[in-house]
């Protein structure tokens, strides 16, 4: 069951790493957001702690539910919803994060932890989301995706008390919150969410 | 007590026959050339003349030329206190180079400021080119003084003619330093080939040029002071390295010696420098100065002479 | 007991804004509560000092010299920013600039980024520190772009988006840290007075990677080089207190939190070389900033870029390692706070009566500001590092240790900085001070007696550092130094 | 009583601290008759208080017994005489090269910090004692990098050559009163810091080490001099003649260094107590001179010796004083500069008959034919500054119509020039002082001979002044019933009133820009329009090759470091993982 949901990540997330539209995007992060949620409640289930329950039901409720209405809304205010000229265009993206990931699962051959190579397959496309990409709202989701990465590591590795981990997921919230909140003042200011028009301040 | 009354008298007589010997170094010039020229003892009616005279003065001339010629004839007078003349000994206690090289600074100096005092072009020429000259001819003095300090491991000139009295045979660079210290009286002196001290013509004066807004009293006193100056030079010349003669005892028939040994000398040197202000012609500013490379270089030569030899 | 009273101290100044309309008594109770928490953070210091460490609520909280020096930049510059807000947010909102509602916005997200401040440094929890770090990421975004146009909005996406990567790399970091403690007391293993005294982790290799990870990521929000971009933009957007704050406080609770970690990883046994982490990215800090000083059009800019280069400057004490050089680090963070609020806050001054940031717009404030012009001398030679500031001692204790350690290159590398920095910032705020161009007559400006009291009382807070740098001051940091060096 | 406070109290440190304090008096008086000019534009109280701070860290810098006070009162010294200079801010020129002086001098902070840290390394310490106490078993090599820090440390606060650059654009900026100071005092502290630390700590510095000193004294006396020469800002004119008397002392810094290894103690300590000679006494005249300059200022707002002339006129006094500070920079007997002057050419002749190796006889010997030559010029220099500005006719209105000088000044200026005339008059009896010291200093077991002949310089003075008294006596009695004319000067025909027919500043130095021209990069320039006009330049040649390179790299470097900051967020970004995966193969590889 987790290593199905694993690889349900694993491709949602190499589907991210080429796609233009910025819909399709957000569609599939709440895939994948569902799934790292599906796996903590299964985790949960499995050993019975009560964190993986709260790390899995804080998961879906902010990524799956709220993050994609924030996401939303600021989509409806633009005019050109897809990504129109790439750093990266998706074909190299996509050969790209394939070599990336062989490179980091090569590094961690090792180890036999899933969550850790899916969870590093994650940052890299949440990386190359960003860094490739020139729509806000790109970079955001790139973020949220590195964001997701992070949990999965999170429940490889460690138990932490339950308020830090409330802690942890609520400012990832706040933060896909502000950048929403900024997304929309970016949108109302600059009539477009291009990155490229952020190159006022230089030297 | 005597030996300081005879310094005295010997250096009193230099003064005095300062202007003779100037004339007798117009004679010579004057016979070279082959014309008659004038009495030997002509510059002392020419001083007087100058003596009586009034004095004509530019409205624009400061306290340089108030006290200038003043302070220069002193200077020199008192420069010729400085130096043996036909005795020495190693007694004295006067007599030191550094302060004799320096005192005629002082001549330089208001000789230079003259120029300038009276806002007139040729004063002007005079004293840039003057300094020029002195400022090139500046490290000749130093061979001077090196070269007599390696030789006697003093400064004092006294003492340095009692030391050099008895050499007899003088080495390479021994001649070689006096050749340039030649060069540098020539140059200090405004004699030929830096200046000429004959001509009022404009492109060739540069001690006249300074001087030119001078008369009477004034005039008396620079000139006088360049006879002596003149003089005092050709007494460091013989003293310092050709003192064979000097007389180094208080006996009578030493002085005589040694005052017929320097009256020939100077006599000599006088001759010398007739003979090349009559075969030399006065040469450009900027070529007389590639001189003072040569001569650089010929101190530098002479003085590692002494010490590779 | 304390712990509780800086709390309810915090509710109260965070809800104020958000209860009373009056932007004037807002700003009231934010002076009013920013001297309470000076004269905590004064009682806190007296009880370390007797007691030597402190520890409250199971440990959740831990205070030691090193926390104290944190408090003492937090809450002097605190009280300092906190006064003069009070009349700068009164002047925007009487010119228009902001509405009423903006004004008790900034009160809200100050207060609360105080609060996370002073909880980062309190805080014994490593993940807490964290929470802290980015819960100053999400108030001081929108501090940034208070002022909603172009460039503030660019800067503050890019310091979200940049610092918010540097974090969550950090984050990683601490995961991959705690998991190699894993074997220890679950419920200890967060606590960084344990992990300071524990035995070794299970794997060094680990501790490695994840130490790199907390530098590079923390590193971001410290604002080293190459990771500093977001710096320049942010804080010459932010309005002149905010960049104040930043600049002066968060920047460097941002390394104090990589130090903490620090701490644990050097007792490791081979991993003390982990330290020229710190001197390479110090010295890159270095180099990059102190030679873009050299050319910058936009006065706030080059202040950020010094902050930088300070930056810069005490990551290399604090990597070189010997008492001398951490000594001079700490030294330097406590003189840099102040000195670069007091330029911050007179670049505030200057900006509001020119409108402008360009350099170029700016000549001879001596006759126009004469007030502000001398407050800007005095923090330059602040930040330059001019005796007898205690800046000289601090760069100085730096170039010592680096000699006596027999790094020459970096000796000779930091001299040159330093030299560039010095070179960059004279350049700058001469020609804006004294320079005048011909034909135009200066007259003095009214609005230069405006919020003046806060630069005196920075300086004023200089000078008392000054007198008691050989005493109490140096008996704190020392005891610091030793929590470091050990 | 002074050691009380944790200062210093050695002869060397209370020696300058008299120069310092002998210098400041005259300046003080004379400063309060300057300001008054200011008064309209700027803050007097401001200068007023500079200056006491700048004299006070002078004193502080001299007294100091710990490294770290040192360095404190260095740079409290450096920044207020950076104010200082900067006081005519409303003049453009004057803020850049104020911002030149306090960026050089921050050079010279630093390498005196790294220097004080090595001596911290090496001793452990920064007390004065202590390390005096320990250097003397400094390696070779320890020494050579002390001693190197310590001549680029101090010699850019010298202004030796190639750091002099600062010299002579600082000079001119500052007010004269400053200048004074600044010339006059500021470089003797540095001339103080450096014979600390190589006579009294080091001690025994390697051979090359004196070499090295030696050779960059006599570059810089014989560079800036004939640099000085060509100019006519009179006071760019005496900063440049500053750095050349600083080349003269580094000489004999570097002759006395020479012979101490050679252990001629004896010489060396002649060598010494040259230098230190020289250093009294280029602050009295060097003072004296600025004062005067800053006069001329005052009186005629212009430092331009071209647009002067014929100021004796009209200010009698401060020509005189002039003259006096003249002669003194020439060397003329029996002014002060003579006797440090004779000092210097005697250690320089002495030594080459002493030392036994070759190529270092050739090497003193050539050095001093360089020193010979830059008195010659100094001479020059001096009498073109004096003659062109002070004697003559007006040659433009400015020198016309002067304001007259307040007493003040005058005072100032008098009792500088009084003290040029006593300490060369009396200049054997600090001799014999100072050569006392420094045999003590060098640990020599002779005793110490006269350097000089103490009767003598008094005979000669004495002479030369019965002898002018009594042929003005004379000249009186002459000249009782003889008239004196009084006339325009005879100018071949011409009009003779016009000024122009004079020789100008720049055509006094003509035929030295003839031949040392390239020297300086002197470029002449004669274009015709309506009348034929005659433009010159100088540049230093060092700022040209030396600066100008250097501050193109560091643009060229900051250009490609300014590009790091491109503005795309992308970008950024990717510095962040770059950098984490450098710094992960770092740690992992590396460390």
């Amino acid at each position: 069951m987790i290593e199905d949901l694993l690889a349900v990540i694993l491709i949602s997330s190499i589907f991210m790493s080429g796609v233009r539209r910025v819909k399709l995007v957000t569609r599939v992060f709440i895939f994948q957001s569902l799934a790292i949620g599906l796996i903590a409640l299964k985790l949960g289930l499995d050993t019975g702690k009560m964190d993986y329950y709260i790390l899995g039901l804080l998961t879906i409720v902010t990524k799956v539910i709220i993050i994609p209405i924030i996401i939303n809304k600021s989509l409806n205010q633009l005019k050109v919803n897809r990504e129109m000229d790439l750093i990266v265009n998706g074909f190299i993206s996509y050969i790209l994060t394939g070599i990336f990931i062989m490179i980091s699962f090569g590094i961690l051959s090792s180890s036999h932890d899933n969550y850790i190579k899916t969870g590093i397959a994650l940052f890299i496309i949440g990386v190359l989301l960003m860094v490739a990409r020139k729509k806000a709202i790109t970079q955001m989701i790139g973020f949220l995706t590195f964001e997701n990465g992070i949990v999965l590591f999170e429940i490889s590795l460690t138990k932490m008390s339950l308020v830090i981990e409330a802690g942890i997921v609520f400012e990832g919230l706040l933060l896909a919150l502000v950048m929403g909140i900024m997304i929309f003042h970016i949108n109302k200011t600059f009539d477009s969410i291009n990155t490229d028009f952020f190159e006022n301040l230089k030297e | 007590m005597q030996y300081n009354l005879f310094y005295v008298m010997q250096s009193i007589l230099i003064l005095v026959l300062s202007p003779l010997f100037m004339g007798i170094l117009k004679k010579m010039k004057a016979t070279l050339r082959g014309y008659k020229g004038a009495s030997i003892i002509q510059p002392y009616y020419d001083l007087n003349k100058l003596l009586k005279k009034g004095r004509v003065v530019s409205n624009r001339s400061s306290f340089i030329t108030t006290i200038g010629p003043i302070v220069m004839l002193a200077t020199s007078i008192t420069t010729v206190f400085f130096v043996p003349v036909i005795f020495t000994t190693m007694q004295n206690t006067i007599g030191n180079l550094f302060i004799l090289i320096f005192a005629f600074a002082i001549i330089k100096i208001f000789t230079v400021l003259i120029g300038l005092d009276s806002s007139s072009t040729f004063g002007g020429m005079g004293s840039s080119r003057e300094s020029f000259i002195s400022m090139m001819a500046e490290p000749l003095t130093l061979f001077l003084l090196t070269f007599l300090y390696i030789e006697t491991k003093d400064f004092n000139l006294f003492h340095i003619s009692f030391i050099n009295s008895n050499i007899t045979h003088y080495d390479m660079a021994h001649i070689i330093v006096m050749v340039t210290f030649i060069i540098s009286i020539l140059a200090e002196n405004a004699r030929i080939p830096f200046d000429n001290p004959e001509t009022h013509l404009e492109l060739t004066m540069m001690h006249e040029a300074m001087i030119l807004d001078l008369s009477g009293s004034d005039l008396f006193y620079v000139e006088l002071s360049s006879y002596i100056k003149l003089i005092v030079y050709l007494v460091i010349l013989i003293n310092g390295f050709i003192p064979i003669g000097i007389a180094t005892t208080f006996t009578f028939s030493a002085l005589l010696i040694g005052f017929l040994a320097f009256v020939f000398k100077l006599l000599f040197c006088l001759l010398g420098i007739a003979v090349i202000e009559t075969t030399i012609a006065k040469s450009k500013l900027f070529r007389s100065a590639e001189l003072f490379p040569a001569t650089i270089s010929l101190g530098i030569i002479a003085i590692t002479l002494i010490y590779i030899l | 007991m304390y712990i509780i009273l800086l709390g309810i101290l915090f509710l109260l100044m965070i809800i104020t804004p958000l209860i009373f309309k009056n932007i004037k008594a807002t700003g009231l109770v934010t002076i009013l509560g920013s001297l309470f928490i000076l004269s905590i953070t004064i009682k806190i210091i007296m009880l370390v000092s007797r007691f030597h460490s402190l520890s409250f609520f199971n440990e959740f909280f831990y205070i030691d010299s090193l926390t104290l020096l944190q408090l003492l930049i937090i809450s002097s510059i605190n009280i300092i920013v906190s006064i003069y807000s009070y009349k700068y947010i009164q002047g925007e909102i009487v010119e228009k600039k902001i509405s009423l509602k903006r004004g008790r916005l900034y009160y809200f997200l100050f207060n609360f980024f105080v609060f996370f401040m002073i909880f980062i440094a309190l805080t014994n929890n490593i993940v807490a520190m964290w929470i802290g770090l980015e819960g100053t990421t999400l108030t001081t975004a929108f501090l940034i772009g208070f002022n909603i146009n172009k460039e503030s909005l660019e800067s503050a996406w890019k310091y979200v988006i940049i610092c918010s990567i540097g974090i969550g790399i950090g984050f990683i970091g601490i995961l991959i840290f705690v998991n190699g403690y894993s074997s220890g007391d679950p419920a200890q293993i967060l606590k960084w007075s344990h992990l300071a005294k524990s035995s070794t982790p299970q794997s060094t290799y680990a501790i490695k990677i994840a130490f790199t990870l907390i530098f590079v990521g923390l590193g971001t929000k410290a604002g080293l080089a190459p990771m500093h971009t977001w710096l320049p933009d942010a804080h010459s957007e932010a309005p002149s207190p905010v960049s104040a704050m930043m600049s002066g406080v968060l920047l460097n609770l941002a390394l104090y939190v990589i130090l903490r970690f620090y701490i644990i990883t050097k007792h490791i046994p081979g991993l003390s070389n982990t330290r020229w982490l710190f001197i390479i990215f110090g010295c890159l800090s270095l180099l990059i900033s102190s030679f873009s000083i050299l050319r910058q059009l936009n006065y706030k800019r080059l202040l950020a870029f010094s902050s930088v280069e300070n930056l810069g400057i005490i990551a290399l004490g604090l990597g070189i390692g010997s008492k001398i050089t951490v000594f001079g680090a700490l030294l330097h963070s406590l003189i840099h706070a102040l000195g670069k609020s007091l330029l911050f806050l007179t670049a505030g001054n200057i900006l509001s009566a020119y409108k402008t940031k360009r350099i170029d717009k700016i000549n001879a404030l001596i006759k126009t500001m004469p007030i502000n012009a001398v407050f800007l001398i005095l923090g330059m030679l602040v930040i330059v590092g001019a005796p007898p500031f205690p800046s000289f001692f601090s760069e100085y204790s730096i170039i010592v240790g680096t000699v006596q350690s027999g790094n020459y290159i970096i000796t000779a590398l930091y001299s040159l900085c330093l030299l560039l920095v010095f070179a960059g910032f004279l350049k700058v705020f001469i020609k804006i001070v004294f320079n005048a161009e011909p034909g135009v007559t200066y007259e003095k400006l009214e609005i230069d007696k405006e919020n003046t009291l806060p630069l005196s009382l920075c300086f004023i807070l200089i000078i008392v550092m000054i007198l008691f740098m050989n005493g109490y001051l140096s008996s704190m940091i020392n005891n610091a130094v030793s929590i470091i060096c050990n | 009583m002074l050691s009380l406070f944790g200062f210093q109290n050695d002869w060397l440190s209370i020696y300058f601290v008299l120069i310092v304090i002998l210098i400041f008096i005259p300046v003080a008086i004379y400063t309060k008759g300057y300001i008054i000019e200011y008064k309209k534009h700027y803050s007097i109280k401001y200068m007023l208080l500079l200056i006491i701070l700048f004299v006070a860290s002078m004193i502080g810098v001299i007294l100091a017994e710990n490294g770290m006070v040192f360095l404190v009162f260095w740079e409290i010294m450096s920044s207020s005489s950076f104010f200082l200079v900067i006081y005519e801010y409303l003049h453009k020129e004057n803020l850049k090269s104020g911002i030149f002086y306090f960026i050089m001098t921050h050079i010279s902070g630093l390498f005196l910090m790294v220097m004080f840290a090595f001596l911290f390394k090496y001793t452990g310490s920064f007390d004065f004692k202590e390390i005096a106490r320990l250097s003397m078993n400094f390696s070779p090599e320890q020494k050579y990098i002390v001693f190197v820090l310590a001549l680029f440390g101090f010699g850019a606060k010298m202004g030796i050559v190639p750091l002099h650059a600062w010299l002579p654009k600082a000079h001119p900026a500052a007010p004269s009163n400053v200048s004074a100071l600044m010339s006059g005092v500021m470089l003797k502290v540095a001339i103080y810091g450096f014979i600390r630390i190589s006579f009294v700590f080091l001690i025994n510095t390697p051979l090359y080490c004196g070499v090295i000193v030696l050779i960059i004294g006599t570059i810089t006396a014989i560079f800036s001099i004939l640099n000085g020469l060509l100019q006519n800002n009179i006071k760019k004119l005496l900063a440049y003649s500053s750095a050349e008397n600083i080349g003269l002392i580094f000489a004999a810094l570097g002759l006395s260094m020479i012979l101490i290894n050679y252990n001629l103690k004896l010489l060396a300590a002649l060598a010494l107590t040259a230098a230190l000679l020289h250093s009294l006494n280029h602050a009295i005249f060097k003072s004296l001179l600025f004062l005067n300059a800053g006069s001329v200022l005052y009186a005629t707002g212009t430092k331009n010796m071209d647009e002067l002339g014929g100021l004796n006129k009209k200010m009698q006094f401060t020509s005189i004083c002039t003259f006096i500070g003249t002669c003194a920079i020439s060397a003329v007997p029996p002014f002060n500069g003579f006797a440090s002057e004779v000092l210097i050419l005697r250690s320089f002749i002495e030594s080459i008959t002493m030392v036994h190796n070759v190529w270092i006889i050739i090497l003193i010997f050539s050095c001093g034919i360089l020193v010979a030559l830059t008195s010659g010029a100094a001479f020059y220099a001096t009498v073109k500054s004096f003659g062109i500005t002070f004697l003559g006719k007006p040659r433009t209105e400015k020198a016309q119509y002067v304001k007259p000088i307040p007493l003040s000044m005058n005072i100032g200026q008098g009792i500088l020039a009084l003290l040029t005339i006593v300490t060369g008059v009396f200049s054997p009896f600090i001799i014999k002082k100072l050569s006392y010291y420094t045999n003590n200093l060098l640990n020599t077991s002779e005793n110490p001979p006269s350097f000089i002949n103490e009767t003598e310089i008094i005979v000669f003075t004495l002479m030369l002044i019965i002898i002018t008294l009594i042929i003005y006596m004379l000249n009186k009695l002459n000249s009782r019933n003889k008239n004196t004319e009084i006339n325009d000067t005879w100018a071949c025909g011409y009009h003779s009133d016009q000024p122009y027919i004079q020789y100008s500043g720049s055509g006094f130095s003509e035929p030295a820009a003839k031949v040392f021209g390239p020297l300086t990069n002197y470029r002449k320039k004669v274009s015709y329009k309506e009348t034929i006009y005659i433009s010159e330049k100088t540049s230093d040649i060092i700022e040209d090759h030396l600066y100008k390179p250097i501050l193109k790299v560091v643009d060229f470097l900051t250009t490609k470091i300014l590009s790091i900051h491109y503005g795309k967020i992308q970008l950024y970004l990717s510095y962040i993982f770059i950098s984490l995966i450098l710094a992960l193969i770092l740690v992992l590889k590396f460390l």
